[in-house]
């Protein structure tokens, strides 16, 4: 079982896909557990771009007021939302 | 009425707009707004990405916040994703009302929403590869015309 | 570009709107307002007249109006006069701009115009006859809107 | 030859035609002599609506400022027009 990762707009070029799976996880995965994988996984560039503040986060396509209070388990989606573009 | 679509093909603005009056036949009148990928500025083509879970249920949900908000007898709503070309519409807002002020606040109402406040990242190919288009403030002044 | 044209029979919206659309290329964006005969209120028949040596020059006017106002690259007026049964018609106001505020702003002056301020007198036949239609307050504040 | 004269919406009702012409027009015609020419062609609740200040007046498509200052000679066009109808 796996918590899936999706990477919208220019987070998908940082993270060089659009998804991926964080697998083996065992239970829930917080806002602490995801940055140090994503650095792991990915880069600290992705890591600090996620943590920025104009990035929102949906589990499930539902916002989270607040990322730090991040929790997902397995079969979860969990997507990464920078500003979205203009007109 | 609510009509929200999100498209991955080509559509044809005027046969939406024909579809939707013909649908509305107590209205008075329709209002819209079509718009397209500006061939200008070296822009070879435009991706639309968006996150499905989020923007279909936005497009909705501002459907309904235009017919709670304005006298309308129904609202469409329909946005293209993918890769488009030059000249090809990208967006229509179109709304059905009695009187025509409602329906014409409803698409402005609208496509401020769409445009800065909806869940779709562009980015344009020019010569030189492709650029993420960044959020405007003059967007975010529109939009907050209707707070 | 101006394209203002008095109509005496039916015309299609959709497709005047795409010819429009397709005639700006360099257009960010088309806003239209499509007024029809409403199948309402035991109307049977709607009947349009003009005086066209004031009429078609008026439109005219109206669309350099819009034109010199707002940051247009083209506007189209399409007015129907005859007799119009419910359903059909009656007016199309169109702009074409880079920036759809332009466009909208546009298409609101027209028909805020066009209604209240242009020479056409309409009567309506209902079961016991024909009846003209007054001007309306509603319409002259709209006009002032713009002043 | 003679000078024409256009009625527009309910002027027209109450004309009984949408158009007729002034003949054997010796000159010019003012504002006096159409009310008069009016009144006996038609009626004075013609004569008395096309004086009233929400109707104007156009002589060859040019709408006249001021009424009384009317002068049709032979071959003009002189239209009435009532108060436009709304949306």
């Amino acid at each position: 079982m796996a918590v899936k990762l999706v990477f919208l707009g220019r987070l998908a070029d940082l993270a060089g896909t659009h998804e991926c799976d964080v697998a083996d996880t065992d239970g829930v995965i917080d806002w602490t557990d995801l940055l140090a994988w994503l650095e792991v996984w990915s880069s600290a560039d992705l890591a600090a771009a996620v943590a920025g503040e104009k990035v929102r986060i949906a589990v499930n396509g539902a916002l989270l007021a607040d990322k730090a209070a991040l929790a997902a388990g397995d079969g979860d989606e969990v997507a990464f939302l920078p500003p979205v573009s203009g007109g | 009425m609510r009509d929200v679509r999100l498209l991955a093909v080509a559509f044809d603005p005027g046969a939406e707009i024909d579809a939707f009056s013909a649908a509305h036949a107590e209205a008075g009148g329709v209002a819209a707004f079509a718009g397209k990928v500006r061939p200008t500025d070296g822009c070879e083509a435009l991706e639309l990405s968006h996150y499905e879970p989020l923007s279909l249920p936005g497009m909705a949900g501002l459907a309904d916040q235009a017919l709670t908000r304005f006298d309308l007898l129904g609202i469409l709503l329909v946005h293209r994703v993918g890769v488009l070309l030059p000249g090809e519409p990208i967006v229509l807002a179109a709304a059905a009302a009695r009187h025509r002020r409602s329906a014409i606040e409803a698409v402005d109402f609208a496509m401020d929403h769409l445009k800065s406040d909806a869940w779709f990242w562009k980015r344009e190919k020019r010569a030189d590869g492709w650029h993420w288009i960044e959020p405007r403030s003059e967007d975010h002044r529109d939009l907050a015309r209707w707070n």
